[in-house]
């Protein structure tokens, strides 16, 4: 401590996961847009935003128990529960859909509350936990859904699946989308301004609640945030309960996108397994206390963007899961390089 | 005793704090038993007993961690019960815990005003809370702490300091220190000791709970000694002897705290380091171990005595440097390599609690787990030979416990400790390696240790001790050196090796130049 | 001091026996709901004959063997995702290979995918939950690929059928398999330095590594044994199928954990009898196949199996009194 | 998109309408050569491997890869949302024909949408669509389940009650669900069979392994269906000393082989195929409506069958080759003729026995 280290550098430091889990990103992404015939445009960014927001946002929901020391194994499950239950409600009247969005919502908050409670008050950890209610949420997903159907309202669907003009033209807003100062925005996919949102209205006020904060304290230290006098069990159900609603958003945004609900196990379990590669890749450390649901949201991205080169390139189509496993290992491996410059072995250990 | 106590109190101001016929068990362990306690306002009140004598329970009781079987709690008179420490200190009541209390992965700054974060518009105002950390550690003396910096990436001695911050922070009425200055360097404690008093003088009552005499009789106004779960006598400080009151915590008479010292030739090396480096936290150290001896290391904290204690035991990668044993290189690749048949090291770590135990494995299998190999035959542990083994290391070192199968985590922090070198001992080691190994001890068992080293020294060991306790350096060692920043600065031998003469090496002030210093008394 | 006093005196069990007091109590209650099923649907007591009780162990001798793998590795606090495919893989390679090299060749690829785990974590420290599924996503395409690069032998060998299939004085000789494999577990865990060293390192492993024990090399060994097991487990169900196929091992990853835990084993590490492991297996197969009996639908079967593994931890946790 | 036309259609040998109600359709005629994706959901069994197999043979042969100038075969696993992300990329980069198996029969509708507004032929098959807005090509999966029906009812003479063990494939997916009603209408019209389900996933492990478990559970059945897993069923039966009954099965080589070698013992059994070579002729569908032919909407490929007592060695099936692959692969009236043998059993050192 001879230099006092400028601030910025300390807040790169702290966060070199999160900024190589952007810039990882940034150069698949890149290298997708220029090699893709119709690359930089507003059809391939709708595309892709489409089809990595319903992982994004179970990215998101397993960032939150894991920040917290835990795992959570049932977020695809109960994304796939929304979804089965949003190929039931969310059509009708503008009222019913409006009922029915929140309800799915709401449930996907019952189901994380009830993880919550099973953890704090059964003491029972979380993997566990969740390794089991994730078959009860795939159980009442095939109850809802024993075949895969549905239908989901098709304005709703076409309106958030495509850029804000068709947003707006599909709902009569600003001129039905015609308006001057609305041009230079309405490009943007709804998907990702749908992302942006939850991710600025819910997760960074969220963070910087007291609630919030507490999580990141439980995974730092549980002993400590407990003798520090946090609120750590609620702390721990507020985790599962909007674990659970960032899972319901997928599981919402995935009935939007196909109008109908699946109760597909293997489905549901690649998208948890998905979501814990997106949350290391995206910085957060398994270990609880560092991290943040915005790095896994680029975690969710690098993991899609693989597969998005492999209809750019030509990959021989029985090697492609090869090739995707390598690039997944190696991307996990490179935390692995940090034990190169460990010179203190003991540091190894925490 | 009650009635003195009463009468005591009587005569000073109204108690801030007052518990009556207070008592907690856990299970079967009877931690406090009909405890009566008060203290007052605008004191230091300390509390003094041997480990285990129930001073943490008394005071998780007091700020709320646990709850009492019985008794009852008063805080200005009024009727209290604290269901949770957020409870305690909405009520004024601040603990300082020895450990478990910073969250390492938050900044300085989260970690100062966690239960209590500034907030705007129900948001934590990150801005305002840095400010507020800033101006808290300004007070404390720390301003060289950044508030953005991680708690996980700062020295164990700032990591206290941050602590001392967070709880002054929570502008407490009963401030309680449960040996929260034990690994605080010397300038620290000065600053420390001087906010004590100041917030004395403001009128706060502070519990201070310390293993270490010398702060207890520069500080406290009052003394309060518990032995096995029940308060014993309370007094004004200096109405008490030093012996007495050890006599009081032991309920047995010490004669001396430190086996007497003989003075005899340099006995030849068998442990040597020349120009040892690593990472600019070791500067060409260079240091011999002979047989029989006993070498203090000295110095402030972080100067680099802990690295050289790793790197002699192989934790460290990168060193450069030679260490040779009777001669011969050395220097070991790792603690497997250490304590090998060629080396034999054998190293007390910091930390028992993470480095050295398994908290919630046996007794036995704790003190077996550095020795396994001369344990079993072939791949398997030989049982008859384990039982044996793990009795007479229980034996020599007078471990009190109920079975070894018992979990280690259920005995007192000193028997863990005794645990941890226990477990080395059985290796038979001729090289002994310790890391402060008496913070948080108890005076008693402080002694068993000083006289087993001297044993083993006699016995033919050599031992480099590291320890942030002049006293120990003083009373224990043959020869002391003393580091700063990632050297030797200074070796002190035989009657050279005083308080002064160690304060001044430790500060770099040139001895060459004040050689008054370095023989004096 | 007051260790005799610590205990409650009328529950004289350890804290790691009473999950399996507890799950082999629940066993029988499947057995007597099973048999009460059967007996008022169809007047049979198909669950209590011995021949059936003997099918349904030859099952769980393959999920048993999977999950003494993936006991080693959750005690040292690590968990295994790729048993799925390492499984797999070594199913289809030993068929591959086929003839007298069958069975070395699918043990060695089992250990050959734990070795590259083992080194995964213990060398580079990449979290085993994340190292592992990296792993299994490779292995699953190196499978793809093989199965699509030639056409790959996949039927079992003779040996790997009996092994799996096979009886010997009328009991099944998968059996047998998991038996040994039970055997030689219990008593590494139990006796041998490398046992010891595992259950340090699951509870603290800068202790362990401190005592100068190997730690590295256990966490590899631990690992590698769990690739070997599963490789094992992949050999017989391929002897039980009579051939190796893709997703063969996908049914077995979860509930060996799940086995694991409803033995007793601490999730994170550090402690677990392995006897726990063996009721937690027998429970898992024992669950499945009443509710197939009773034609349970798929959404109810789920239901029901995530219900109880919470009952049964819930069950555990109860009188336990928390320790902060 | 395309326009609603009357047949008749072109070549209508190989692009059978499925009835008289089909409608066609005709899109705009594009100058070639093509550029093709075909969008596979899971990867997970031989008959898939297969598919993609055949799909870049047939891409290869004489007369077809002068029509295409680009074909890429993927697979995106069993999320909806990545085979959604797939066709529609493949929409965006220009492609002029996407032929897929649906990871679900639900779904698709934007994709669709978009695709009629970019002019790019969608050719589900196998796993097809509840959908009548694409061109689709399937074998007919509710007749198969009938067939299957239809066999055991006839096998099992007057009999009207007893036990039988259907075994499904994967669930949530179209083929699953089709032969699962065509075959519960059959068995249930007239009788009071109590049917035991059980899901195999069409492979022949797990199928063999729920059998088992079935038999196990359940005693003795008087006739087994199933959907893919024949094999393993087949030697389940075998392995547990259950008498032979008659069973109806996929057309893998081992079913076959199986019923040509105890079909006199009492292995009374049919095989009916489900081709993988159905990618080929979905690949010249999708060229052919690229051409500007009138299409059928729902293209018919028949189904092919065959008895225990039909069993031909090296016609439709191989004693010498590995169990492993399906059986029947080509179509001649469509000029599809790439063997089985020739995709999945050419190297002579797999025999098995
Ligand atoms: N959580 C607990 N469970 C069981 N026994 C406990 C627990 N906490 C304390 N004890 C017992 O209570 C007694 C008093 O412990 P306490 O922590 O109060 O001692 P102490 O005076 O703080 O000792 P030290 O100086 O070692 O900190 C000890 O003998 C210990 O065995
Ligand atoms: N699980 C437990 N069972 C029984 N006793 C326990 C348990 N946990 C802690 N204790 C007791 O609590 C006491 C205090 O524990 P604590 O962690 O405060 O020790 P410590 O402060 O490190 O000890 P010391 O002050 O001697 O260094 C110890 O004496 C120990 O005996
Ligand atoms: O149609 C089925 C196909 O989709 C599946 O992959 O394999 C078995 C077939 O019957
Ligand atoms: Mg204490
Ligand atoms: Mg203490």
């Amino acid at each position: 401590m001879s230099r006092p280290t400028a601030d910025w550098l300390i807040r790169l430091r702290q966060n070199t996961g999160l900024a190589s889990a952007i810039a990882l990103f940034l150069a698949f992404y890149l290298f997708y847009n220029i090699f893709h015939p119709k690359g930089f445009s507003t059809p391939v960014l709708v595309q892709n935003a489409d089809e990595a927001i319903a992982l994004a946002m179970v990215a998101m929901a397993q960032t939150i128990p894991v920040l917290m020391g835990g795992l959570d194994l049932s977020v695809g499950a109960v994304m796939t529960m929304v979804n089965c239950l949003a190929s039931h409600l969310v059509i009708g009247s503008p009222l019913q859909i409006a009922f029915g969005i929140v309800t799915c919502i709401a449930a996907g908050a019952a189901f994380g509350f009830a993880n919550g409670c099973i953890v704090v008050y059964g003491r029972i950890q979380p993997i566990i936990t969740t390794l089991a209610t994730g078959a009860i949420a795939i159980g009442i997903a095939l109850f809802l859904r024993p075949k895969p159907g549905g239908k989901v309202d098709e304005d709703l669907s076409w309106a958030l699946t495509n850029s804000l003009s068709d947003f707006a033209e599909t709902y009569g807003l600003f001129d039905g989308g015609k308006a001057a100062w609305f041009q230079p925005i309405a490009w943007i996919p709804a998907a990702l301004v749908l992302l942006v949102l939850v991710i600025l209205l819910i997760w960074v006020p969220f963070r910087r609640t007291v609630i919030g904060r507490t999580i990141y304290a439980v995974g730092s230290a549980e002993g400590a945030a407990f003798m520090s006098g946090l609120p750590v069990d609620r702390a721990k159900i507020a985790a599962f309960t909007l674990s659970g609603v960032f899972a319901a958003l997928g599981g919402l945004f995935l009935a939007i996108q196909t109008s109908s609900g699946n109760a597909d196990l293997p489905q549901a379990s690649a998208y948890t397994l998905n979501s814990i590669a997106a949350v290391v890749l995206g910085g957060t450390s398994l270990l609880g206390g560092s991290g943040s649901a915005v790095g896994s949201v680029f975690g969710a991205l690098i993991l899609r963007v693989i597969s998005f080169n492999f209809r750019i390139f030509d990959i021989p189509p029985l090697m492609q899961s090869l090739v995707e496993g390598l690039i997944l290992l190696a991307a996990v491996s490179l935390g692995g390089l940090r034990v190169l410059q460990v010179k203190n072995r003991l540091e190894l250990f925490r | 005793m009650r009635e003195i106590d009463q009468a005591m109190i009587d005569r000073d101001a109204r108690p801030l704090l007052e518990l009556s016929q207070t008592s907690k068990r856990y299970g079967g362990v009877r931690a406090l038993e009909g405890v009566d306690f008060a203290c007052s306002a605008g004191s230091i009140h300390a509390i003094l007993g041997e480990n285990g004598a129930g001073k943490s329970t008394l005071i998780k009781i007091v700020s709320g961690v646990v709850q009492p079987d019985s008794g009852s709690m008063r805080l200005d008179g009024q009727d209290v019960r604290f269901s949770n420490p957020a409870a305690a200190n909405a009520a004024g009541v601040v603990c300082v815990f020895q450990e478990l209390s910073l969250m390492p992965d938050l900044s300085v700054a989260d970690n100062i005003s966690i239960a209590g974060p500034p907030t705007r518009m129900g948001l934590i105002d990150a801005r305002a809370q840095r400010r507020r950390a800033e101006e808290l550690l300004a007070s404390i003396g720390c301003e060289d702490v950044n508030p953005l910096l991680r708690v996980r990436d700062l020295p164990l001695s700032r990591r206290q300091m941050v602590e001392i911050a967070k709880a002054l922070g929570k502008r407490p009425r009963l401030l309680i220190l449960d040996e929260a200055t034990s690994a605080l360097t010397n300038a620290d404690v000065t600053v420390i000791y001087e906010v004590l008093k100041r917030l004395r003088e403001d009128g706060l009552s502070i519990l201070y709970i310390s293993h270490r005499m010398h702060e207890i009789e520069a500080l406290a106004d009052r003394a309060s000694v518990f032995r096995n779960g029940r308060h014993i006598e309370t007094f004004p400080m200096g109405a008490r002897s030093h012996g007495e009151i050890v006599e009081l915590m032991i309920g047995r008479e010490i004669s001396a705290q430190y086996p007497t010292r003989v003075t005899r030739p340099r006995p030849a090396p068998l442990l040597e380091v020349r120009k040892l480096s690593w990472e600019n936290r070791l500067r060409d150290v260079d240091l011999s171990l002979g047989m029989g001896e006993i070498v203090g290391l000295g110095g402030l904290d972080g100067q680099g005595q802990k690295e050289l204690l790793l790197a002699l035991f192989g934790v460290l990668k990168g060193v450069s440097g030679d260490m040779l044993i009777d001669g011969k290189p050395a220097l070991p690749s790792s603690p497997v390599d250490a304590k090998g048949p060629g080396r034999r090291i054998a190293l007390i770590p910091e930390d028992r609690k993470t480095e050295g135990l398994m908290l919630p494995m046996s007794i036995a299998e704790n003190l077996c787990s550095a020795s396994l190999d001369a344990l079993s035959s072939g791949p398997f542990i030989d049982p008859g030979k384990q039982d044996v083994a793990v009795a007479e290391a229980i034996r020599q070192l007078q471990i009190k416990i109920g079975s070894p199968a018992d979990p280690v985590a259920t005995l007192s922090g000193g028997n863990q400790q005794k645990v941890v070198i226990a477990k080395w001992l059985m290796t038979k080691p001729r090289i002994i390696l310790l890391n402060d190994p008496t913070r948080g001890i108890d005076v008693g068992t402080k002694q068993e240790i000083y006289g087993l080293l001297r044993v083993l020294a006699d016995a033919g060991a050599a031992i480099l001790f590291y320890s942030t306790d002049y006293d120990e350096l003083i009373g224990c060692c043959d020869r002391v050196a003393v580091m700063y920043d990632g050297a030797i600065r200074v070796e002190l031998e035989g009657d050279a090796i005083t308080e002064q003469a160690l304060i001044a090496s430790a500060l770099n002030i040139d001895t060459a130049s004040t050689p008054a210093l370095e023989h004096a008394s | 001091m007051s260790a005799a006093l610590e205990k409650p005196a009328r529950f004289a069990l350890g804290p790691d026996d009473k999950p399996i007091v507890i799950a082999s109590a629940f066993i029988i209650l499947l057995l007597v709901i099973g048999t009460a099923y059967t007996l008022v649907t169809a007047g049979t007591m198909t669950l209590l004959s011995p021949n059936y009780l003997l099918q349904q162990l030859q099952i769980g001798a393959f999920l048993g063997i999977v999950a003494a793998g993936m006991m080693l590795v959750i005690l040292i606090g690590h968990i295994d995702l790729s048993v799925a495919w390492t499984l797999a893989a070594s199913a289809m390679m030993a068929t591959t290979v086929g003839g007298p090299w069958a069975i070395p060749t699918g043990l060695a690829v089992g250990l050959a995918v734990g070795l590259v785990n083992g080194l995964g974590v213990a060398y580079l420290r990449v979290p085993s939950m994340i190292f592992t599924l990296a792993v299994n996503a490779v292995m699953r395409g190196l499978m793809v690929a093989h199965t699509g690069g030639f056409a790959p032998q996949t039927a079992a060998t003779d040996l790997m059928r009996f092994l799996a299939a096979g009886r010997v004085g009328g009991i099944p000789m998968a059996i047998f398999v998991w038996v040994g494999v039970s055997i030689v577990i219990a008593v590494v865990l139990k006796r041998t330095v490398f046992g010891r060293t595992i259950y340090a390192i699951g509870n603290r492993e800068a202790a362990a590594y401190l005592a100068g024990m190997r730690t590295r090399g256990v966490i590899v060994a631990a690992f590698a044994a769990c690739g070997m097991l599963a490789g094992l487990a992949g050999v017989l169900l391929a002897g039980y199928s009579t051939k190796a196929y893709q997703g063969m091992g996908d049914a077995y990853v979860l509930p060996a954990i799940a086995a694991v835990v409803i033995g007793g084993a601490n999730i994170l590490g550090g402690s677990g009898r392995y006897a726990g492991t063996v009721v937690g297996v027998v429970l898992i197969v024992l669950l499945n196949s009443v509710l197939s009996i009773m034609q349970m639908p798929e959404a109810g079967r789920q239901i029901i199996y995530g219900a109880v593994i919470i009952t049964m931890l819930l069950a555990y946790r109860s009188g336990r009194v928390h320790q902060g | 998109g395309p326009k609603t036309v009357s047949g008749p259609g072109a070549d209508p040998q190989c692009f059978k309408p499925w009835n008289e109600k089909t409608k066609y359709l005709q899109w705009d005629k594009k100058p070639g050569p093509y550029r093709i994706a075909v969008v596979n959901g899971f990867v997970g069994n031989t008959w898939r491997i297969q598919m993609i197999k055949t799909a870049k043979a047939y891409a290869e042969q004489p007369g077809v890869k002068e029509k295409i100038k680009e074909f890429k075969v993927i697979s995106t696993g069993t999320d909806v949302a990545a085979q959604l992300g797939a066709m529609e990329d493949f929409i965006n980069q220009g492609y002029d024909a996407i032929v897929t198996i649906a990871v679900s029969p639900e779904g698709f509708d934007r994709v669709i949408r978009l695709a009629d507004k970019n002019n790019v032929v969608v050719v589900p098959f196998d796993n097809v669509l509840d959908t009548d807005k694409v061109m689709m090509v399937n074998e007919d999966q509710l007749e198969m389940g009938k067939i299957y029906g239809r066999w055991l009812r006839e096998q099992l003479g007057d009999k009207k009650s007893g036990k039988i063990l259907e075994v499904r494939g994967l669930p949530g997916n179209s083929v699953d669900r089709d032969r699962h009603i065509g075959f519960q209408e059959v068995m249930k019209n007239g009788a009071n069979f109590e049917i035991i389900e059980v899901v195999g996933n069409w492979d022949d492990g797990t199928a063999q392994k729920v059998t088992a478990d079935a038999i196990a559970a359940h005693g003795k059945f008087d006739g087994i269906i199933v959907q893919g897993g024949s094999t393993g069923v087949t030697r389940a039966m075998q392995d547990a000393k259950h008498p032979w009954v008659p069973i109806a099965g996929e057309s893998e080589n081992g079913f076959r082989k199986l019923l040509a070698q105890y079909g006199k013992d009492g292995l009374k059994g049919l095989s009916v195929g489900q081709s993988p070579g159905l990618v080929a002729i979905a690949t010249k569908a999708a060229l052919s409506a690229l051409e500007g032919n009138p299409m059928p909407q729902l293209i018919s490929v028949p189904i092919p069958q065959a008895r225990y007592d039909e069993m031909k060695d090296g016609a439709n099936y191989w004693s010498n080759l590995t169990d492993n692959f399906f059986t029947v692969n080509e179509f001649k009236p469509c000029n599809v003729n790439i063997t089985a043998t020739e995709i999945m059993a050419k190297d002579e050192k797999n025999t098995t026995n």
